[in-house]
């Protein structure tokens, strides 16, 4: 022992009390409150305790862990996509899903119907103030859940609190990172007459789900949101079909809107079987009681491709022969004329347009 | 679905067709009416004038209730949901009718408590859940709707819920019939007679139609099936000289109406002395009121309203094409200025009015996609 | 006008309430049925709901009656198609 | 003249007017309403005439114009920052700024201080219905001013209409990707003792700004938000201090918070110089007025740079050539003991621990 | 910032510390309680002990308002603003205050309006602004901050304004240094006395604690070379074998008070019989409540709160701190379970609290900061 | 406890409503002034403000008198320095 040594001077008890609480505070953070407040968004202790108890938790991977402002990325290849979504989906949690694995699962397809794989997303939570902490771990979990099945990482974020009365809960905005590795570029400009229409499953379901999860209708159907990640299906058919043109999910507006954005953005007409679009019984019921059409409600797991018209077959073998395609379906052709619009063979044999709609899809009783 | 999908049967259809086409006169030119902006939504949905010769032509009526709403109604309703007390509900339908100053949208968002409402009972169940807010349904529709406001209201009373009240819209059918048939610029040669009122009144209402004005009515259902038979039944009429009120939708229409529903228009309702239509003008007897004994569930009395009456816009050819004068696309501003987004006259609002339903439907010409349909 | 909708009544309630569940393949709401009246109904039956109320009862028999007026119309036009073949006109 | 072409049926009437409708339909979108309705956030026309008549008008590039899934970026270099922030602030318009600069700066300083160029944005808005259509049009314009002013496009975006009463007029998400062409990381565990602390201007000022703004204080005074791009700042101080340690933007929590974060991320005391950081006469007269400590208060166009301490100089002298760096100064150094812990001298000549806030800073009494 | 920065002045600073320390006899220990928070505020923020010899120590007491709030009362004040008709109204440093069932903010995050508030001036605006509602102002303060309430009740009554109240808990400083004074477990040397409550309550009231208790009192302002200077006079005065009541912040503190502030206070308010003080107990007369005349505008009689005493949770020694026995890092909990952002005790919460002010500025010992500050 | 401030009274309102506005370093807010009086104030007063009042009037004097003897212990530290340096006792 060294003189020095031992004239380091005995902490006092001040300075013990001291050690122990530095100790105390560095201890790994855990969110205590039950609901959230606005301290969890005014940047102070609460909302470090609610990034590190909570989402750090979750979200866990390298690129994450430094909390700086922003997230440093490896970008391989020449060309990126990027794409954003927010969520504002009520009710928060429905059959099939919750607004966490949705804006996962969206932002995903996006970057997956852009032709990229995807790899990295951002996560702005904006939470009103009361929002319950279990219900805002569960939304977390399902995002962690939804981002390892669909291969990619959660690598920055930032979360707002509000007044209460000033948001619904929860609301969650993901922006997409996706690699480009693949030559073409789809873009609706590349669709032309003799391509085909396909779609990736049944429609509707998640939009009838959210309508029904609302409650204010009194209707009950089993039906569950087809919210799922569409980018190993998008790379199925990509492997198989070269000539795909374009490929977009269906969510807001539907089918018809995606068609009719089709129409216009390429100047052709869309030919629509209607007997060949699929939907299921129960999707179906509802929307005639509620007096709305399917082709208007928004899938979250279902995407349109045009592809050339020689690859349509082995394009619609591809995507059955993955679990999330299995319903597909060929369901239209491109045509030159008229142009701008999309049609509609009915089932019945007639014909009509299929146009884009105004608003929501609203029940009607006439 | 059963029921529904046995009537939409394409190869029944062009049966059918045939049939129809056998029975039009070489050279002669059909025109029938459909009462009812549902077989107007079933036609143009379907594409069912793909069946019919072009010497068969089918003219929309006014039995759309969205359509016949006065702009100056809307502004009432308006006025009341802007009470900072009140939720008004209403059907989606209603949503984005125009007024004088705007829809129902545009005074939602403008701050209005306004909630669609799937059935009346959901807006009594919104007023037994705000006991502290004043909730007005806003009823629309004709016979077929107005039992369901009255049992609203009988149920209320029986409940004694005092925050709950009627804004009545209901119209009734036959004077709005009458009124077309006394128009001075009309050439028909049928009716097809609203399936869905007719289970409320029945068939009997219709007889003067066939008795009085010489026009064969066939009350038809709303597949697309139940109105090529219907078209065909009224050919058949015309071809055997016979001018009758016939029920092609006997599955689910009774020839004396539903007793019951009347009875509960009849207890919470009565005829207003006068109505006006929108393009139609004022018509007598052709609406219905809030009885006395039920002063308390009458919106109209409870608030003020203005109760101003709006000139239909200068440009509106509604009455016309409500009247059958005109196709849709005749209207001057049809597809220009009057469109589903910024609609001039209601016809372009809701999806059974006959410019809506040609605008979203129908907008192309028969030829070109004759064309496009084969690639 | 009036939307309606063929729903298979799949329960009565038991009380005063004049309610009812209909069925419409797989899709359930509850409904009043107060303008049929519930001594006029039974599980099994089919009515026409609008706006959340039973309209009225649909009669399988006048369904079926009219289905097979289509059909016989049908058959006259399969007749005629027969006929046509045969006629070999070309 | 062929026959052919005499042969051509002349149009009907009915088709005259239908090629009339067309060519409405194909002229340029324009906003007409007055306030924003459920039916903008619907994805039918209402969304498209918002999107192509007042987004893609304003932020216009080619990036964009596709309006497909995700928008398709060109990556030069081997590294990316993502980073993403959600705007919330009320009011709307403040002075010095709104939200819509807000959100580009924002975000194109997270960026900046990773050591980043920023390069894409991507903006996604929450509007309540019934918002006004013109102040929509004054934020958008602003952003796409503020997007030109720091370099950046907005290349993607998203729009979604809640409920009356479920948000406050308008909320708006970006995510931004930048290029990481300098070699560095930055990032808090790369701070060590003797290292000195820079702060670019004077703090405090968006924050009081704001807080007088929402008029509820009733106070007033000559203060405007300092919201600015900060990544010209930031290259000029890179350029000149290759010994740069971190920089962060003092966003919300202030100086106070950025610098507890050090801190504890690396492990060191910080010693700050309470008479040396730089605050203007109105932030400290309505602190002072509030019972509030301007160190935990907001900048929006400030950040804290930590520098090797032998160039603090030549790094104070760099961000004072730039005209937003004229206020910056060196607040402090940072010493090894006691670890985690910020702690100031204060002008009056004594010592005390600034420590990460609670929550928001409150006005208060005693 | 006038009359600010110049009692900021460190050179000034460090010739009144190089007084002290010349005052101070050898070997003595000296301890004086600074009464308001206020003061710890200062000593805390501009780091104020770095002037004092180690002799000298400075303990917190009472006077903190927030921090004297028993459970009970933020319990009732919350059971208030839970009523949907309430808005309730009080200052930022009252949110996070704990009671037995959580803070205001708890009760704001899960649905209650509770709005902050800049002066009792802001509430009556709130209440003039949303006339359908109950606003209620928090009361809290001595008797600084209650003649702010008695003018605002006093323009109330004058307005008419009947949707106003104020839930009144307002304290007394007299008989809390009284209790203090008659606790048998203290040793103090002196008192630097409430400036700003002396603004309102003058010099006089605090001679029987010099006369009666032998304890000198110098009544100081709140810039740190107050506090210095005030400390140098307590010493001087011991040193000279004085003991009186002296008054440093003679800029701002007239001997007599102000006459007008508490003539306002005795029109609207009277003393509670007694009132219980977080951690200190039942001390009789020791608060203020609204007089009968005034009952209209009394939250305490309009609405039915629960009045339930909450005992302090068992760890809490919050009396212990505020009595000046323990420092605060003496208590079990301290920086452990108890932290600003999980109070058990009130003094933990506010800013002036003598547990927070030492854990958000004075947690670290003196000898590790020379080190550190040398760099 | 209560936050005090020093404010120049800028304005006086001229009507019964005892309001005035004080300027903090470029800072203002309008106060009540019913605690001290209209009549016992006028622009340029200092008051002391607490909770949106004044509370009392800044006495420039005292205020002086107060820094002065701040800088007679000053004064006296300085003479003890120079006193120190000059008794020269290295
Ligand atoms: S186009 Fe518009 S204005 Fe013209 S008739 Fe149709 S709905 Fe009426
Ligand atoms: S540490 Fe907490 S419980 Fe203990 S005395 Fe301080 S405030 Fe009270
Ligand atoms: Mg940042
Ligand atoms: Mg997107
Ligand atoms: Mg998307
Ligand atoms: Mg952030
Ligand atoms: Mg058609
Ligand atoms: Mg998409
Ligand atoms: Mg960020
Ligand atoms: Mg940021
Ligand atoms: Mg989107
Ligand atoms: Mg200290």
């Amino acid at each position: 022992m060294t003189a020095e040594r031992i004239a380091a001077p005995a902490p006092t008890r001040e300075q013990q009390v001291l050690d122990r609480i530095e100790r105390a505070r560095r201890r790994k953070a855990v969110v205590r409150e039950e609901r959230i407040t606005l301290a969890h968004g005014a940047g102070g202790k609460a909302t470090q305790t609610l990034v590190e108890g909570l989402f750090v938790e979750a979200f866990r991977n390298p690129r994450l862990a430094p909390l700086d402002d922003g997230a440093i990325l490896p970008a391989t290849g020449d060309r990126l996509v990027l794409t954003t979504d927010s969520y504002v989906v009520s009710p928060l949690f429905f059959p099939g899903g919750d607004i966490g694995d949705l804006a996962v699962n969206g932002t995903v397809n996006d970057l997956a119907v852009s032709g990229a794989r995807p790899r990295y997303l951002s996560a702005g939570f904006i939470l009103e103030e009361g929002f319950p902490v279990p219900d805002l771990a569960r939304i977390v979990a399902s995002m962690a859940a939804a981002a390892r099945r669909a291969g990619v990482e959660v690598v920055t974020g930032d979360t707002k609190v509000v007044q209460r009365g000033k948001a619904d809960g929860c609301y969650i905005n993901t922006a997409g990172v996706g690699l480009l590795d693949r030559p073409h570029t789809y873009t609706a400009t590349a669709v032309r007459p003799g391509d085909a229409v396909l779609v990736s499953g049944p429609i509707g379901e998640h939009g009838v789900t959210i309508m029904l999860a609302r409650g204010e209708l009194d209707i009950e159907a089993d039906v569950a949101s087809d919210t799922a990640p569409l980018h190993e299906l998008v790379a199925t058919l990509l492997d198989t079909a070269p000539g795909v043109r374009l490929m977009r999910d269906a969510t807001r507006g539907g089918v018809a809107t995606i068609l009719n954005e089709v129409a216009r953005a390429a100047g052709v007409a869309v030919v629509v079987d209607d007997a060949a679009v699929p939907v299921r019984p129960a999707v179906n019921g509802a929307c005639e009681m509620l007096g709305i059409d399917p082709l208007y409600v928004a899938c979250e797991g279902r995407f349109v491709a045009v592809v050339d018209g020689d690859e349509a077959e082995a394009a619609l073998a591809a995507l059955r022969g993955h679990p999330l395609g299995e319903g597909a379906a060929l369901i239209g052709r491109i045509g030159a004329d008229p142009p701008g619009l999309v049609l509609l063979k009915t089932a019945f044999g007639g014909t009509r347009i299929v146009d884009t709609l105004v608003g929501d899809p609203l029940p009607r009783i006439c | 679905m059963r029921f529904v999908d046995e009537y939409r049967d394409a190869e029944k259809a062009q049966a059918l067709a045939t049939q129809i086409a056998a029975l039009c006169e070489p050279g002669r030119q059909y025109k029938f009416m459909e009462v009812c902006g549902g077989h107007t939504h079933t036609i143009y949905k379907h594409g069912l004038e793909d069946y019919l010769p072009e010497s068969v032509q089918l003219v929309h009526g006014p039995g759309c209730p969205v359509c016949v709403i006065p702009m100056g109604r809307v502004d009432d309703a308006i006025a009341i949901a802007q009470r900072p007390d009140v939720i008004m509900t209403t059907f989606g339908d209603m949503m984005r009718v125009p007024g004088g100053n705007g829809s129902f949208f545009d005074a939602k968002a403008a701050g209005a408590d306004i909630r669609m409402v799937y059935s009346p009972l959901d807006a009594l169940k919104i007023a037994r859940q705000n006991p502290d807010r004043r909730v007005v349904f806003m009823g629309i529709g004709f016979e077929t709707t107005a039992p369901s406001t009255a049992m609203t209201v009988l149920r209320a009373a029986a409940e004694g819920l005092g925050n709950f009240s009627v804004f009545c819209n209901h119209v009734t059918i036959i004077p709005a019939i009458k009124a077309i048939l006394d128009s001075p610029d009309l050439r028909l040669d049928g009716f097809l007679g609203p399936g869905h009122v007719s289970t409320v009144i029945g068939c009997r209402p219709y007889e003067f139609i066939a008795r009085d004005y010489g026009k064969p009515l066939v009350c038809a259902g709303f597949e697309p099936l139940d109105i090529l038979q219907s078209v065909y039944l009224l050919l058949k009429q015309l071809a055997d000289g016979r001018c009758e009120v016939e029920n092609q939708y006997t599955r689910v229409v009774p020839w004396d109406g539903n007793l019951r529903a009347l009875d509960a228009i009849g207890r919470v309702m009565r005829l207003r002395p006068y109505f006006e239509w929108r393009g139609l003008g004022f018509i007598n007897d052709s609406a219905l009121q809030m009885r006395d004994e039920y002063a308390t569930f009458d919106a109209e009395r409870i608030f003020a309203i203005p109760g101003v009456r709006v000139a239909d816009p200068k440009s509106c050819q509604c009455g016309e094409v409500l009247k059958g004068v005109l196709k849709p696309w005749e209207c001057k501003v049809f597809g220009t200025a009057c469109t589903p987004e910024t609609p001039i006259g209601t016809c372009m609002v809701s999806s059974e009015g006959a410019c809506a339903a040609y605008y979203n439907f129908g907008r192309f010409s028969r030829s070109r996609v004759k064309e496009a349909t084969r690639v | 006008m009036c939307l309606g909708i063929p729903g298979e009544i799949v329960e009565i309630r038991d009380d005063d309430s004049q309610l009812a569940t209909v069925d419409v393949v797989g899709v359930r709401r509850v409904i009043n049925i107060g303008l049929i009246g519930r001594e006029a109904l039974a599980k099994g039956d089919w009515v026409l709901v609008h706006v959340g109320f039973a309209m009225s009862k649909i009669d399988e028999a006048e369904a079926a009656a009219t289905l097979e007026l289509l059909s016989g119309l049908g058959q006259a036009y399969t007749d005629e198609l027969a006929a046509l073949a045969e006629s070999d006109i070309t």
